[in-house]
């Protein structure tokens, strides 16, 4: 037997090694910054092997590296930067600087890429319960805090009974075609026109619940405020972006190559998801007074938003919602990189009138939040606009004005809670004074995402073509 | 350089002096400027209606004001025999007045203020009579109106004053309302606002209607046209239904009753109807419109007068009557006499207005008859130029009123208006009540003994010289202004409708010699019995006259409240206006409905959102179980759907 | 030979019995086992399937399938000792500080 | 085809990136050198300014052609230029703009205290921004200013505003904000049908269909007319010029608003000529509304810049009217009207501005008699108020008296009404200048002292344009003539809605 072509596969196996390596290090290392920087090094290590790295397909199709894949490995791998900046100083505030913290967050990214490259069903799934078992002990690691505990536990229950939907599916679609490869499915799909198959439909209707669990679409979406609200600030950052994207990487890969030639029955399914996704997460929004649970439904709603690049399906939606993927991760890190400052011995900082008159003390990190404020709403010149705009004009392009409309309107909804911050920072008086657990590295991650959230909202013209070149290959 | 530009902006100069540099540097010394400019201007405009009288009129364009697709008008100068009159009127009637006012203002704290209100207000009046298209034409109307805005309202820390100012620029905004669109009306149907293109091309309209649908009523053009300008001219020269400014106008110091509200800007309407001859006169309904408001006004302003109390009041309601004469004259088609008499009226009505501010200069602002009497000896001069004032107003023979008012009365009698003989009557009728009013006057002012409070006696003076002389130089013009008219009848030569009638036309009255020798003689009887009347019941020791107002205690009621004209304006207009505003449109419409809307959408919002957040319980099973109905119902619609 | 149907109406069955046990009982372990009992059902269809297409890959996904369970069996109680040391129960509806 | 900049540099690229500029470097600014901020600020405006006015003498009268034009890519993945330039109906807004700014650093100089540093920053952003609308002429540059500006404005009226400000500000915000993404679906279906560009000119040089322009028409109107305000989208206005700072309420009137009444001009009814045509006689009707209401608003007002603020509501009334009767003397009176209203409204709000300074009351019956403690103040107070009533002379007239030609033109009851605007506009602003100036004097304005050097230096600049536009209108009006010439002929280039309207329109005439 030849030994098969593994060179695709390098990012991923050298980030495994890495992985291990730092939970080795961990008993060796004392001071934990070291790891730290060791995990970010780790990354950027990956991110060339990425660049540098060989596409193509592995072990038979199972294992797919391509320009898709590789811009969703990208967000990934820079939300675990970002993340692991933000993380830095707020681990030592909470007491919980392990080593395993960041182990456990290389290894949820490698689950994300292989989720990203599946090519198989079988893939994808080692891939996603690699991510979501290591995000569940993450979501846990203030073990003495019982919001925490409660955060990991039912992220835990309603994430393995999602994956049993998603295996039921599986092995329906397997029943059916015979098979479990992506492509060997729309093949067989289409060869013989079992498309309208109830049990096909029942199968890609199991796909869309364990998916929209994923990427907490309505109505699958009730783990989500719970679980950002219970886990620590830095992982609640760091789930609201990568396994999100990742959720949306196996969604459409899934959905527009295995399912592609259903297009036009499941996407009568997703919209008005898509629609109940945006409603209920602007809507409740506005009622919520502790910010990590206000970002919670926020990131709700913006994955209603990314979800209208998948209805619109066909390469400028994909690119659209990889597009806004890719923004999000800076503006929601940003954001909660401002959240995390507000954390400081004996002081929780999560409520959101703890925001009032911080202007008036912390002009700069109050600056930085209205950027990132006003970003998430999606008013130019933030990224955040550029992602609904290309968004809106994929959508417009499938013949999809009317539910454009409607996303507008709920960005509008979104902009009275996004205010509602900024709001409490500069028209209001400081009722104490509210210190900031500032640090170089959170600093560092505040500068990059700002920065990223300003430059792409002027010059969107680079973040968009690799997104389409990403496409290309799809 | 044409030397009639100077006779506008000189006065222009002199405001922008005095309102620039006048409080800090000129003060008190406000007047020189002013009347230095205004005095410039009567020398440049003598020679001018000198050149005028030997045939050089003027209509020339000093630049394109606003000119926007086919729509274009000038800033443009026309003097014509009609324009030569009115600088007459205006810049004399002017001079003597600003001359007179250094007197008898002197020591206000507003002083410059007033000065370079002056000149504006001639300034404003001279654009409006010199303009060469109507757009100018309601420059120089709304102008004069803000002038007097300024004046009325002078004692602005007094509120009626406030109150009065307000109340005639907003009444005159009603008049122009009307008059700027018959303004749009005659550049859409004629496609110029120049007065020689429009009149040379007013005829073209005949026979065209205008159809309002929305009232499905048809009007002939240059009627509506006509009647819209007419407008204008009712709010302006305060006829009916607008004249309830021009009482309240009084507020504002004397020489500005004199100057604006007698002299000028109140016969501005007059001038404009007497201007626009060749549109009214094509259209017999407009003129007789005209005719009809202008007798009923005089007739009901001179009953007003007969009752009431406060002298400038009494002067003020002898304005409106006689400028109803004036349209009584146009609308029966004789504007050379509707303009004649507003030439006479300017000097002897300004006259009789400073005799009654050299009144109450003595009086200490004291305005009430009742607590006057006998000033005769203390100022003599103020009392025979009033007295002269008086006569002419009277119609008395030989003094200027008598020509002017002659000619009307002649012409609506004997012309082909329809209604001639009808204001005829009417207008005889108001000689006759004019006479006794202007007489109570003068008696119960200036005969009698005196009836007010012992201070106010030991006050009594006669007024400076800067004050009489303007008054004896008026008093020339009222007795002698007259005869630049005098009739055929009488051997004279009627010079003055011979110099206008290049512009106004002239109407012939059709009838005999005995004829116009009986209505003279009516005219003068009515007059004369006018002033025989008053002197037997105010002159004679009882009190006649308050024994008449018992037992005709309704009628006198009636009149002293001015027909209840103001109360009725302001229950029927101004409260309801007022009452929809607070608590219609700002209580229901704006902050129930509207305001319901903008705030009830996100409010429902809001609420939605917290009951929405309660589905969000924390237990686990019932997140699961939403996953798990949501999916049923995922997989029901799709297999439902195939 | 048993038709194929009857191993799909089973694990359909066990399916479904597996969802049920999952949103009644309030107990974690039980619901943890319900769980449990819901990828076994999608065991025999998966075996079912491969067998019937006389195909391997459904069986490797079911060792798949097995491992994965270990783990997170290994995870969840975890999770649930340590949940259970800060709030000393095992109820599910005891857990609710966070909501709304 | 756009004509060559005459210029040689980019002059509206720096005009629009100047304030940003003097925006960054008072971000360097240390918070404690106060008086630096103020300076630089006021530089940076002047600079502006003096920039702006080459626009204002090298501006070719002769052509509709857009001048001093830059092009340049930005996005070719979606086809997106970056693209200015000017004709004659934007290239006087742009001098309002950096004249406006100018003024509001000036009348800010001691009012604003607090948080000064974010005060100056967002005013000349926002300064940046306003130019951008008006200079855009792609599409999604244009959306980038339209929406960009909301932030600093947000900022203005809820940091430095009044007591209800944050409610003020949240009720603008969000008002604006649905108005506009309307307007941005409605962007990206024109980028589809016009063949997939964002270059407003090219747009406006195809015919799409009249169902198609139709829904367009309405999905910008929601944009427009909220910014305008038309009836009955108006109520943030009161309530954002009455709590914003002096500034924020100048900026609000002067420039502001006048981009709902650009937006109409430059894209409705370009774009959708069919559509515009067909919606005259509910345009015209809202117009009406809206002149009528608004002044009858304005006589139940107690607050000082609230009745500014509604009075502003019945001359964009104007202003849309005059854009929509669809002829040469409504469209150039609408311009017209629209400079004149920033004029004139902005000095109002500039000079309640002078005495709130003074008082901190915006309550009418708090003042009285005014005229004799502040004498200066109270005659340029005057000469505004005389402007915003349209008399003859000064620059409201010009602009009134052409819409209402105009609207007269195209249905007499439409010009009848608007002219009934102008007696309750009369009567309101009287009646609030007898109130603040005349009668006695109250005992709360006793003893103040008169305006300022500084503050006389700002509103003159407003007293030169109120008589300049009234006297010499053609100055302005030349800048407009082909312009709308060219907006006119595209109108009546015929099509499918053409008969329709003429219906309409004889209907109502």
């Amino acid at each position: 037997m030849p030994m098969p072509d593994i060179r695709p596969l390098v990012p991923e196996i050298v980030m495994a090694c890495l992985a291990m390596l730092v939970l080795i290090l961990d008993l060796v290392v004392k001071r934990k910054g070291i790891i730290a920087v060791i995990t970010m090094i780790s990354a950027f290590v990956v991110f060339y092997a990425l660049f540098g790295g060989v596409r193509g397909e592995a072990f038979s199709g199972m294992f797919v590296s391509d320009g898709y894949s590789v811009f969703f490995k990208i967000i990934f791998l820079i939300s675990l930067v970002l993340t692991t900046l933000i993380s830095v100083r707020y681990i030592e505030i909470e007491k919980v600087n392990f080593g395993e913290y960041y182990s456990l967050m290389l290894f949820s990214t490698l689950g994300m890429m292989v989720m990203a490259s599946a090519g198989d069903i079988i893939v994808l799934y080692l891939g996603l319960e690699l991510m979501a078992l290591s995000v569940y002990v993450l979501a846990g690691f203030f073990r003495h805090d019982t919001r925490s505990n409660e955060a990991s536990l039912k992220y835990f229950l309603l994430g393995a009974f999602a994956s049993a939907f998603l295996l039921y599916a599986t092995s329906m679609i397997y029943g059916l075609t015979g098979t479990t490869n992506l492509r060997a499915i729309a093949q067989y799909l289409a060869t013989h026109g079992i498309e309208d198959n109830p049990a096909t439909m029942l199968s890609v209707m199991l796909f869309v619940v364990a998916f929209g669990f994923k990427i907490a679409a309505a109505p699958f979406h009730m783990w989500a405020p719970d679980v950002y609200e219970g886990a620590p600030t830095s992982v609640t950052a760091f789930m609201s972006v990568g396994p999100k994207a990742a959720g949306f990487a196996v969604f459409g890969r899934v959905f527009l190559i295995a399912f592609g030639n259903l297009q036009i029955n499941w996407v009568g399914i997703l919209i008005p998801i898509a629609i109940l996704t945006m409603a209920v997460g602007n809507i409740i929004a506005i009622s919520q007074t502790n910010i990590k649970r206000m970002l919670a439904y926020s990131s709700i709603a913006h994955a209603g938003y990314a979800m209208i690049g998948l209805v619109s399906g066909g390469s400028e939606g994909v690119a659209s919602m990889m597009n806004y993927l890719f923004i999000y991760a800076f503006m929601n890190i940003g954001a909660f990189a401002v959240v995390i400052m507000l954390r400081t011995e004996g002081f929780k900082g999560e409520n959101i009138t703890d925001y009032e008159g911080l202007a008036k003390s912390h002009p700069l990190a109050s600056a930085l939040m209205l950027v990132f404020m006003f970003s998430l709403t999606g008013i130019p010149p933030t990224a955040g606009f550029v992602g609904k705009f290309y968004l809106f004009l994929a959508a417009v392009n499938a013949g999809y004005t009317w539910l454009a409309v409607v996303a507008v309107l709920f960005s509008a909804i979104s902009a009275y809670f996004y205010l509602r911050i900024v709001m409490f920072m500069y028209m209001k008086e400081p009722k104490g004074e509210v210190k900031l657990s500032a640090s170089s590295s959170t600093g560092i991650a505040l500068a990059v995402t700002a920065t990223a959230v300003l430059v792409i909202g002027v010059l969107p013209s680079g973040v968009i073509n690799m997104a389409r070149a990403a496409v290309l290959g799809f | 350089m044409d030397s009639y530009l100077l006779i506008p902006f000189l006065p222009l100069a002199a405001f922008l002096i005095n309102i620039l540099f006048g409080r800090k540097l000129i003060r008190d010394n406000a007047h020189w400027v002013s009347i230095l400019a205004v005095l410039g201007s009567w020398v440049v405009s003598v020679i001018t209606v000198e050149g005028v009288l030997h045939g050089n009129t003027v209509n020339r364009d000093l630049y394109a004001w606003i000119s926007s697709g086919g729509f274009k008008v000038s800033v443009g100068f026309l003097i014509d025999p009609l324009t030569a009159v009115m600088l007459v009127v205006v810049t004399t009637c002017s001079s003597l007045i600003h001359i007179y006012s250094a007197g008898y203002m002197h020591g206000d704290k507003g002083y410059y203020r007033f000065f370079s209100y002056l000149s504006l207000f001639t300034f404003s009046m001279l654009m409006l009579v010199m303009a060469n298209n109507f757009l100018q034409l309601y420059f120089g109307w709304e102008a004069v109106g803000l002038c007097s805005y300024f004046l009325i309202g002078f004692w602005y820390e007094k509120k009626s004053a406030s109150d009065a100012g307000k109340k005639a620029f907003i009444v005159n905004r009603f008049g122009d309302f009307g008059f700027g669109i018959g303004v749009i009306m005659i550049f859409l149907t004629l496609g110029t606002l120049h007065y020689d293109a429009v009149f040379a091309s007013v005829k073209n309209l005949i026979g065209q209607t205008v159809t309002i649908h929305l009232l499905g009523v048809q009007i002939d053009l240059i009627t509506f046209i006509a009647l819209l300008l007419f407008c204008g001219a009712v709010g302006k020269s305060a006829q009916l239904p607008l004249h309830v400014w021009l009482p309240d106008a009084m507020e504002g110091p004397t020489p500005v009753s004199a100057l604006i509200h007698a002299a000028t800007m109140v016969t501005a309407g007059v001038f404009m109807v007497a201007r626009c001859n060749p549109i009214f006169s094509l259209s017999p309904v407009a003129m007789n419109v005209v005719a009809v408001v202008g007798a009923v006004t005089a007739l009901f302003a001179g009953t007003i007068a007969l009752v009431q109390n406060d002298i400038k009041r009494i002067i003020a309601y002898s304005t409106v009557s006689q400028l109803g004469y004036m349209f009584l004259a146009c609308g029966v088609g004789a504007y050379t006499a509707g303009v004649f008499h507003l030439y006479t009226h300017a000097f002897f009505k300004a006259l009789l207005f400073l005799c009654a501010g050299s009144v109450m200069h003595a009086m200490a602002g004291e305005l009430d008859l009742q607590k006057m009497g006998g000033l005769k000896k203390h100022m003599p001069v103020t009392y025979w130029t009033m007295l002269i004032a008086s006569l002419s107003i009277a119609g008395v023979p030989g003094f200027a009123g008598f020509f002017s008012k002659d000619e009307i009365l002649w012409l609506a009698y004997s012309g082909p208006s329809p209604v001639g003989k009808f204001v005829w009557a009417i207008g005889t009728f108001v000689a006759f009540l004019t006479a006794f009013y202007s007489f109570r006057l003068i008696f119960r002012v200036f005969h009698g003994k005196f009836r007010g409070s012992h201070e106010q006696e030991h006050h009594l003076h006669e007024s400076p010289k800067v004050m009489t002389v303007p008054l004896m130089l008026l008093c020339v013009g009222a007795v002698a202004s007259g005869w630049v008219g005098v009739p055929q009848l009488l051997g004279g030569g009627a010079h003055f409708t011979e110099f206008l009638k290049p512009v106004l036309g002239h109407l012939e009255g059709e009838g005999t010699r005995s004829e116009e020798w009986m209505v003279m003689a009516i005219s003068i009887i009515a007059g004369l019995s006018g002033i025989g009347l008053a002197a037997f019941v105010y002159l004679r020791e009882g009190d006649l006259a308050a024994k008449i107002a018992q037992n005709f205690s309704f009628v006198h009621r009636v009149l002293w409240n001015k027909y209840y004209v103001d109360e009725l304006y302001d229950a029927v207009i101004v409260k309801p206006t007022i009452w929809t505003a607070k608590n219609v449109i700002v209580g229901v419409t704006d902050g129930k409905i509207i305001e319901g809307v903008v705030n009830g959408v996100p409010r429902l919002i809001g609420r939605f959102s917290s009951r929405l957040r309660n589905i969000q319980t924390g237990m686990v099973q019932q997140y699961a179980a939403v996953m798990a109905i949501g999916a049923f119902f995922v997989i029901a619609a799709v297999l439902l759907w195939q | 030979m048993i038709p194929l149907n009857w191993y799909l109406w089973l694990s359909a069955v066990v399916f479904i019995v597996g969802v049920a046990g999952f949103l009644t009982r309030r107990n974690i372990i039980i619901m943890f086992m319900s769980i449990e009992l819901m990828l076994n059902a999608v065991n025999i269809s998966l075996v079912s399937f491969s067998s019937f297409l006389n195909d391997m890959r459904g069986e490797v996904l079911v060792f798949f399938v097995i491992a994965v369970a270990a783990s997170e069996a290994a995870i969840g109680l975890g999770i649930i000792i340590a949940l259970f040391r800060n709030r000393a129960t095992a109820r599910v509806d005891e857990v609710n500080e966070m909501r709304g | 085809m756009p004509i060559e900049n005459s210029l040689g540099f980019p002059v509206l690229s720096t005009l629009i990136f100047l304030p940003v500029v003097g925006a960054a470097i008072i971000l360097l600014i240390s918070r404690k050198q106060e008086s630096l901020i103020k300076s630089v600020a006021l530089l940076t405006s002047i600079a502006a300014f003096l920039l702006s006015i080459p626009l204002f003498t090298d501006f070719d009268k002769s052509t509709h052609l857009m001048q001093f034009v830059e092009k340049r890519q930005w996005i070719p993945s979606w086809n997106i230029m970056y693209s200015l330039g000017v004709d004659g109906i934007s290239v006087l807004f742009v001098l309002l703009s950096t004249l406006v700014t100018i003024l509001c650093v000036l009348i800010s100089w001691n009012a604003v205290k607090t948080k000064m540093k974010e005060f100056y920053i967002s005013l000349l952003i926002l300064e940046g921004a306003m130019i951008g609308v008006f200079c855009s002429l792609d599409f999604f540059l244009f959306y980038i200013f339209w929406e960009a500006m909301l932030i600093p404005m947000y900022l203005l009226i809820g940091v430095w505003g009044g007591p209800n400000r944050v409610y003020a500000a949240i009720k603008f915000f969000l008002y604006t904000l649905v108005g506009s993404v309307l307007m941005l679906v409605g962007i990206i279906v024109l980028y589809f049908y016009g063949g997939r560009t964002f270059d407003i000119l090219q747009l406006a040089t195809r015919n799409y269909p009249y169902e198609l322009q139709f829904w367009l028409f309405w999905a910008f109107f929601a944009a427009f007319a909220v910014k305008v305000p038309m009836f009955p989208m108006h109520t943030w206005l009161p309530d954002a010029h009455t709590e914003a700072p002096t500034a924020g309420s100048v900026v609000l009137a002067a420039v502001l608003i006048k981009m709902g009444a650009y937006g109409f001009l430059r894209f409705s009814i370009p774009l959708f000529p069919e559509a515009a045509r067909a919606m005259t006689v509910p345009m015209m009707v809202l117009s009406v509304i809206a002149i009528i209401y608004g002044a009858i608003v304005c006589l139940a007002q107690t607050d000082l810049k609230r009745l500014i603020a509604y009075s502003s509501v019945s001359h964009m009334g104007f202003v849309t009217l005059g854009i929509f009767a669809m002829n040469v003397q409504g469209l150039e009176g609408g311009i017209l009207q629209m400079l004149n209203h920033g004029v004139v409204t902005g000095a109002l709000f500039l000079s309640v501005g002078v005495i709130y300074e003074r008082t901190h009351s915006r309550e009418i019956s708090d003042y009285g008699g005014v005229a004799t403690v502040l004498p200066i103040y109270a005659a340029f107070f005057m000469v505004f108020t005389l402007a915003s009533i349209g008399l003859p002379g000064l620059n409201g007239f010009v602009g009134e008296f052409l819409i209402i030609l105009g609207g007269f033109t195209a249905s007499k009851w439409a010009g009848a009404f608007a002219a009934t605007g102008i007696i309750i506009g009369a009567a309101y602003m009287l009646w609030l200048y007898q109130r603040v100036f005349f009668l006695q004097t109250n005992q709360k304005v006793a003893g103040l002292h008169d305006m300022n050097m500084r503050e006389i230096i700002t509103l003159v600049p407003m007293i030169v344009l109120v008589f300049w536009i009234g006297i010499y209108p053609n100055t302005f009006l030349s800048f407009m003539h082909p312009s709308v010439q060219h907006l006119l002929e595209r109108v009546y280039s015929g099509g499918q809605g053409a008969t329709y309207a003429g219906q309409i329109a004889g209907l109502i005439k």
